[in-house]
């Protein structure tokens, strides 16, 4: 009896396991936002019935954390594009599959997407390696595919052919348009000399932002006293930044994403520095200010959006965010909710299901209005629009300005 | 001087490092400990051991913080900070016999290889990563900053002398400030919890009935059997010993790196834990603390003396590779028959 | 000569690809889509390629790190000199097992967790080796003493060894670009020649010179089998099999990277021989393709797939020791004479189930299940409910029993089912949705029923 | 005192024991002889609860105790020394004797158990039998010679204040000096009244010290009768006295 009670129980924890715990309820915003070309491109008349545009975001593994605020900020867009009837009597449906945090899982995604759902375009995947191997699936297709938090180099230019390459997009600013902008602000304004870099040896994404680092580094004439490396998953660097402190940089050059930023400004602050850290993209959350608290007064923060700006459509949609999950959006959120609209302008623009006119539209976008600013896609459908240089500043991002070449002097 | 210099570390800031080796070393023989107990006494090597470290994290925190950590961030704590010590300790400590129950149990009275232990440890480690993910999802998570006192000890400014507690926090302070280390009162918690751990636990492993019970069974269960030990009830404690262990590591992990819970902070624990107890010798307790504390020192010197800090974990596994190939026994380990 | 190679190859090639055309069909239907079908095949090598050493009852874990050398070589041969698949498998082989054989002579020495511990410090060195490797090779060739060794290798990997910084692994990067050559067909080939070769391994005097080690190895060799010799061989036959496994796999993902090759994948690789069953090559063929289809399966279930996941590879090795294959060895399906009434049970149950299952899938695609999707985890019930009726009508002995699995099996698809009507993805009103339940009951109380009453 | 009927006990499809039936009574030294294989050190492993029977009953002092665990068996004074001896290598002397009292001394948490002063005098009185013992007492055991660490296997069990003692092989892998060595100790614990359950393989030594025997063959019974009776049997002469 025993044993048999002991099947029944394991078999039981499938069963239990598999029982739904939770139905997010959403409620709906009531202020329709103004985003979208409801001007530019007249009202879709030949479009009806569902539109599936595919969603590969990460939502188990190492990469989850960013997959889930982007699908947070996916279906916000989805449930406003709706709502507005911006795509005339078509509904907007997003179909979202889990890309996992491998190659193999977000392949497997896309495959699913582009064969068996049928979708007319795909948003995603999180991880840039996983869309190098994953976005030429759809591409070959001919159905347009856009990378909202893809920020490696490479991206739309991943094919051999170019006709492949035509149908991959990203939103993302890339590191490398982001981080020398940042490092000539900061060098301008407070004069930095020296510095030390610390960074993920082991995340494309930290990696390729390290590059950049050394070569606007370089380039603004700044010297490098040290380099120095952590692998995802390890959470102490004191090691790394005691021997970093005893260097005595003018400034802390950071590449990594948010969880280690966390950690590496709060150590570095407990091992008594208290000049500025300089980070990139990853740095760009509520966490970093929420986790790290006083800490993390005095960090320089490029990025590709910003949280406190006061554009009306980024006030909106932070606070349509905030309002439907209870939490601050990050970038991940304002990239993929921006990539949707994109999305979703296309089809408008193009009145039309067809994947090819979709891709034209998109790629002719130009100064649409969004949380990231107005943007506009360039003749290699990177990203275009200004980067902005943050500091924390009273526990909030503020914008990086002369006003505070004094803010680290005793 | 020459011999600093010799060893690369004259521009090194060193009792601020050896302080960093000493920290780094508490926490890894910690966790290496429960490891090396399971080990010893079942011969398992149970992989989900980090699984079980980061559980004791998140019953630590939910224990402190109440229900708010499932839905977001632990704003303010419900009750006292120190209750998610206990907490996690008795958390991981039962959850570790749970998983025996489940996954090691019908194994072993089946008699299967050790193979098959293996790979059901892992199996429970995919189902307890994947059900942390589902409960608390994989965003990370911690402690209100400003509970935990882990801002580092240092001379105030004005400082009301009159009080001798004061006096002593005073003195501390200053022998801090003047050798250049920086350290929490949380990180001296760790230190002094784990030391405390490796003693007691050395001491009840050495002394004890329990302990010489669970050395009989450790050496052959059968003949335990036969001297009236009840095996199955020392494998349970062993197993709640070694998940207490586990995930008081967590919590403390989790304080002094506050915030520091997430589903995959056991991972890079996982393959370091057999590092340390392969250096120390597998099975063994002393050599569990002795690698912890070899292995934090190896790390700390590789980078801050060499200018291959990039390679410190390279230069661990190869450690590792060549203790194995020349004394599989590690360090401090009794002589094995299973090898060729 | 690999002109003439090919053009043998091609027309038995263009076959594969056509037979496998309806099935592929047939398997995109139920979640597994092309791609997800080469991950089960390259995972099913690897099952293979561990199998072959456990096979001489050596548990090495080192694999994933030679998959990853095959990986990288297969990468930078068709990046770098335009290499062909055939060329890419050829060296991505002929390294690994090249790296084999200094790593196997030491570390073979070792025996169970020891050996299994080395080897996942190995795997993690060749990982770490390739997140450096550009860097480190910047430094052997400016080293005085290694530069003149070093020169002519990296000469073979990149153009031009003088830059400042040499672009070979690209670290964490990881290499892009990578043409995709892997073709289903490829790997089926690949797999039959494999299983051949297996076949022929397990009648051949190396075959029985392998299982007597497993079984004992002093035995053996007191019985004049070289044992070292025979270690060896496994261990770079299983080498080579990884790298060929990663040579697929880089040539089917269009980017590499070192992460991809770590401790997870080593662990993976061996779940997928374990939970296949080590009894015969058979074995680790099925585990590979039954694990890396069952997320994929699952994939309606989102968030709890992995939990899932997990579940099954825990019921699996606890309630079926020797793997899935153990389903088809004889010996698991002893049972007395007082088995008669159960076996009509089970065998109604398994009817039913096949008839509801099999029939309506065909003929309406499905609709009167109610479900689409699930029908290939019911298909595969059906075929492990058919398997124990086969097996206890054809040996009836005394021992163990088989109550256990026909319990597991009967009560997981009741369970699964009425799981899968609460979360909406069955339509319970459906009349095959109930005849399912029954069948699936029944199959569960043949179990209940055959269990032996003093172990009740 | 111990009752065993009808004992059938399997390995998977091999029939170990087919139905055997025998018993032990107080203060009695009974053997068990036969040829390697025959079932004897599966008929011990099944009294002591380590084999599970598969039928039969086993009685001991009254209480039918098959379906207890090892352990429990143990401490009810059923105690056995394992063939090849098995004392605990990595502990001292010392140490081992300690453990043969483990039941007494009330388990790991030592609740109800005897006081140590109570134990010690024990281990003092092993010592006396084994004085050898008592200069190596701070040793480890592994270190011991064969005899030695017969000796305190022999001595753990009467550490336990064993009811009825069951020897396995005691004079197996020992130098024939020592074989008799072995054979007097049991000789003398007979004298002191102990009830002995030996199994040997040198069934002439055996059946010397014994009041009763049974003979096992293929895992049953085939001849049971006074050890003296069985000293002069001509097929049991043939076949195992030679």
């Amino acid at each position: 009896m025993n044993k048999f009670l002991k099947v029944l129980v394991s078999c039981w924890l499938i069963a239990v396991v598999m029982l739904p715990l939770s139905a997010l309820a959403q409620d709906g915003g009531e202020d329709a936002p103004q985003i979208g070309f409801w001007d530019e491109c007249a009202n879709p008349e030949n479009l009806e019935g569902e539109i599936s545009v595919g969603a590969v975001f990460s939502q188990v593994g190492i990469a989850a954390p960013y997959g889930a605020t982007q699908l947070n900020g996916a279906k916000l867009a989805e449930q406003q594009i709706n709502e507005s009837g911006y795509l005339g009597a078509a509904t907007f449906v997003l179909a979202d599959e889990d890309g996992g945090s491998e190659r193999e899982t977000a392949i497997a995604a896309m495959t699913k997407l582009v064969d068996e759902t049928g979708v007319v375009a795909v948003i995603g995947p999180t991880l840039s390696s996983q869309a190098f191997a994953a976005d030429p699936v759809a591409a070959e297709q001919g159905i347009p595919v856009m990378g909202v938090s893809n920020t490696a180099n490479g991206i739309t230019s991943m094919s051999e052919a170019d006709d492949v390459n035509q149908f991959i997009f990203r939103n993302s600013l890339p590191e490398a348009d982001v981080i020398p902008n940042t490092i000539a602000v900061s060098v301008a304004v407070l004069g930095i000399q020296k510095v030390a870099i610390i960074y993920g040896d082991d995340d494309d994404f930290t990696y390729s932002g390290y590059t950049v680092f050394v070569d606007s580094l370089d380039e603004n004439g700044v010297e490098i006293l040290s380099e120095d490396t952590f692998q995802k998953g390890e959470t102490d660097f004191s090691v790394a930044l005691t021997n970093i402190i005893a260097e005595e940089p003018d400034a802390i050059v950071v590449s990594a994403l948010i969880n280690d930023a966390v950690q590496i400004v709060i150590q570095s602050r407990q091992l008594g520095y208290n000049g500025p850290i300089i980070g990139g993209n990853g740095f760009n959350s509520p966490a970093l200010m929420v986790d790290a608290g006083d800490a993390s007064e005095g960090v320089l923060v490029g990025a590709a959006w910003n949280i406190v700006s006061q554009a009306p459509l980024n006030v909106s949609f932070v606070e349509a965010y905030t309002e439907a999950y209870g939490a601050a959006p990050d970038q991940f959120a304002a990239q993929a909710y921006t990539g949707t609209w994109l999305m979703a302008t296309a089809i408008r623009c193009a009145d039309s299901t067809s994947s090819d006119l979709i891709r034209d539209e998109l790629a002719s976008i130009e100064g649409f209005d969004s949380p990231l600013g107005p943007f506009s896609f360039d003749v290699d459908r990177n990203p275009v629009h200004i980067p902005v240089v943050q500091i924390v500043d009273g526990g909030k991002f503020e914008v990086f300005t002369d006003a505070y070449a004094d803010y680290f002097a005793e | 001087m020459e011999i600093l210099h010799f060893l690369g570390l004259e521009n090194a800031n060193i009792p601020a490092q050896l302080m960093n080796a000493i920290w780094l070393g508490s926490l890894y023989s910690l966790f290496a400990l429960g490891y090396a107990i399971v080990f010893s006494v079942l011969g398992i090597l149970n992989l989900s051991h980090s699984a079980i470290f980061m559980w004791g994290a998140y019953f630590g925190l939910a224990a402190s913080c109440g229900t708010s950590v499932y839905d977001g961030k632990c704003v303010e704590l419900n009750h006292a900070l120190w209750t998610a010590i206990p907490a996690a300790i008795i958390g991981g400590g039962i959850l570790a016999v749970v998983i025996d129950r489940i996954a090691f149990y019908p194994l072993r009275k089946r008699n299967a290889p050790r193979l098959s232990q293996l790979i059901s440890s892992i199996g429970v480690a995919i189902i307890l990563v994947n059900l942390a993910q589902l409960r608390f999802t994989a965003e990370r998570k911690g402690f209100p900053i400003a509970d935990v006192p882990n801002t580092p000890i240092n001379v105030p400014n004005g400082l009301d002398i009159e009080q001798p507690l004061d006096v002593a926090r005073l003195a501390l302070a200053l022998v801090f400030q003047e050798s250049g280390v920086s350290i929490s009162p949380i990180q001296i918690l760790v230190i002094i919890v784990a030391i405390l751990l490796m003693v007691g636990l050395s001491y009840v492993v050495a002394r004890t009935r329990l302990g010489k019970a669970m050395r009989t069974v450790a050496f052959n269960a059968r003949v335990g059997n036969l001297l009236g030990i009840n095996t199955e009830l020392i494998y349970m404690i062993a197993f709640f010993i070694s998940g207490a262990l586990a995930g008081s590591a967590g919590i403390l992990f989790a304080l002094a790196r506050n915030p520091a819970v997430d589903p995959f902070m056991g991972d890079s624990l996982a393959l370091k834990g057999l590092t340390v107890i392969v250096l120390g010798g597998l099975g063994s307790i002393r050599g569990a603390v002795v690698g912890g504390f070899l292995i934090a020192l190896i790390e700390v010197y590789i980078n801050t003396a060499t200018k291959y800090g990039y390679l410190d974990q390279a230069f661990v596994f190869m450690l590792f590779f060549f203790i194995l190939l020349v004394r599989p026994q590690g360090i401090l380990g009794q002589p094995i028959e299973d090898r060729a | 000569m690999w002109g003439l190679l090919d053009s043998l190859l091609q027309p038995i090639l263009d076959l594969a690809t056509q037979l496998l055309e309806p099935l592929l069909e047939r398997l995109a239907t139920v979640g597994l889509s092309e791609p997800v079908v080469q991950f089960m095949l390259m995972n099913a090598i690897l099952g293979v390629s561990i199998y072959l050493t456990l096979n001489c009852g050596m548990f090495s874990l080192a694999n994933a790190g030679f998959m990853a050398i095959g990986a990288y070589v297969g990468a930078i041969l068709t990046t770098q000199h335009g290499a062909t698949l055939g060329e890419a498998l050829l060296y991505g082989m002929l390294v690994a097992g090249i790296i084999a054989i200094p790593v196997g002579l030491p570390v073979l020495r070792l025996r169970n967790i020891y050996l299994a511990i080395a080897t996942i410090g190995f795997g993690e060195i060749v990982r770490l080796i390739i997140l450096h490797f550009d860097t480190l090779a910047v430094e052997f060739r400016d080293s005085k003493i290694f530069g003149p060794i070093a020169r002519p290798i990296l000469k073979l990997m990149v153009e031009d060894v003088d830059a400042r910084r040499l672009e070979i692994t690209l670290g964490a990067r990881g290499i892009t670009r990578i043409p995709v050559y892997t073709e289903t067909a490829h790997l089926v080939v690949f797999l039959l020649v494999l299983s051949y070769f297996l076949y022929r391994l397990h009648h051949s005097r190396m075959g029985r010179a392998m299982a007597a080690i497993r079984q004992d190895e002093r035995v053996a060799a007191s019985q004049g089998i070289n044992v070292v010799y025979y270690k060896n061989v496994a261990f770079v036959m299983g080498a080579m099999l990884a790298g060929a496994a990663g040579v697929f796999n880089a040539l089917a993902t269009r980017t590499i990277e070192p992460k991809a090759y770590g401790f997870d994948k080593a662990v993976d690789i061996l779940a997928y021989a374990v939970l296949g069953g080590l009894g015969n090559w058979l074995g680790p063929i099925l585990g590979g393709l039954t694990l890396t289809a069952i997320p994929e399966l699952l994939r309606e279930l989102r968030e709890y797939s992995g939990v899932v996941t997990g579940v099954i590879l825990l019921l699996i090795i606890v309630y079926l020791p020797g793997g899935l294959t153990s389903l088809m060895i004889p010996s698991f399906w002893r049972n007395g004479g007082r088995y008669e009434f159960a076996k009509r049970v089970t065998t109604a149950g398994v009817v039913l189930v096949g008839l509801v299952n099999v029939l309506p899938y065909q003929i309406d695609n499905g609709r009167i299940l109610g479900y689409e999707f699930w029908g290939l985890i019911i298909g595969n019930m059906v075929i492990v409910g058919l398997l124990l009726w086969v097996r206890y009508t054809r040996q009836r002995q005394n021992g163990g029993h088989f109550s256990l699995p026909l319990m597991g099996v009967g009560i997981t698809g009741v369970v699964l089912f009425i799981a899968l009507a609460l979360v909406g993805k069955i339509d319970h009103l459906a009349v095959g949705y109930y005849v399912h339940l029954i069948g699936m009951a029944l199959v569960g109380l043949g179990g209940w029923i055959s269990y032996p009453a003093e172990e009740r | 005192m111990l009752a065993i009927q009808n004992l059938e006990v399997r390995y998977g499809a091999i029939i170990a024991l087919r139905g055997i039936s025998f018993a032990v009574e107080q203060g009695q030294v009974v053997t068990l002889i036969g040829a390697n294989g025959a079932g004897k050190s599966t008929t011990l492993n099944t009294i002591s609860g380590l084999v599970k029977a598969r039928m039969g009953s086993i009685q001991f002092q009254g209480q039918a105790i098959n379906t207890w665990g090892a352990d429990r068996i143990a401490q009810h004074g059923l105690i056995q020394v394992p063939e090849g001896r098995q004392i605990i290598a990595t502990m001292t002397v010392q140490e081992n004797l300690e453990m043969g009292a483990y039941p007494r001394a009330g388990g790991w948490l030592g609740w109800r158990g005897e006081s140590s002063d109570n134990i010690q005098a024990d281990i003092e009185d092993v010592f006396q039998r084994f004085p050898r013992l008592r200069e190596r007492r701070r040793q480890k055991a592994g270190s011991l010679s064969g005899g030695e660490q017969q000796m305190l296997a022999l001595g753990r069990a009467l550490v336990a204040q064993p009811k009825l003692m069951m020897l396995d092989e005691p004079s197996m892998g020992l130098a024939p000096v020592l074989v008799n060595e072995v054979f007097a100790i049991i000789k003398d614990l007979k004298a002191e009244g102990k009830t002995i359950l030996l199994v040997e393989q040198n069934a002439r030594k055996a059946l010397d010290v014994a009041d009763y025997a049974y003979v096992l063959e293929r895992g049953q019974i085939a001849k049971s009768a006074p050890a003296f009776d069985l000293r002069d049997d001509a097929e049991v002469i043939e076949a195992y006295l030679g």
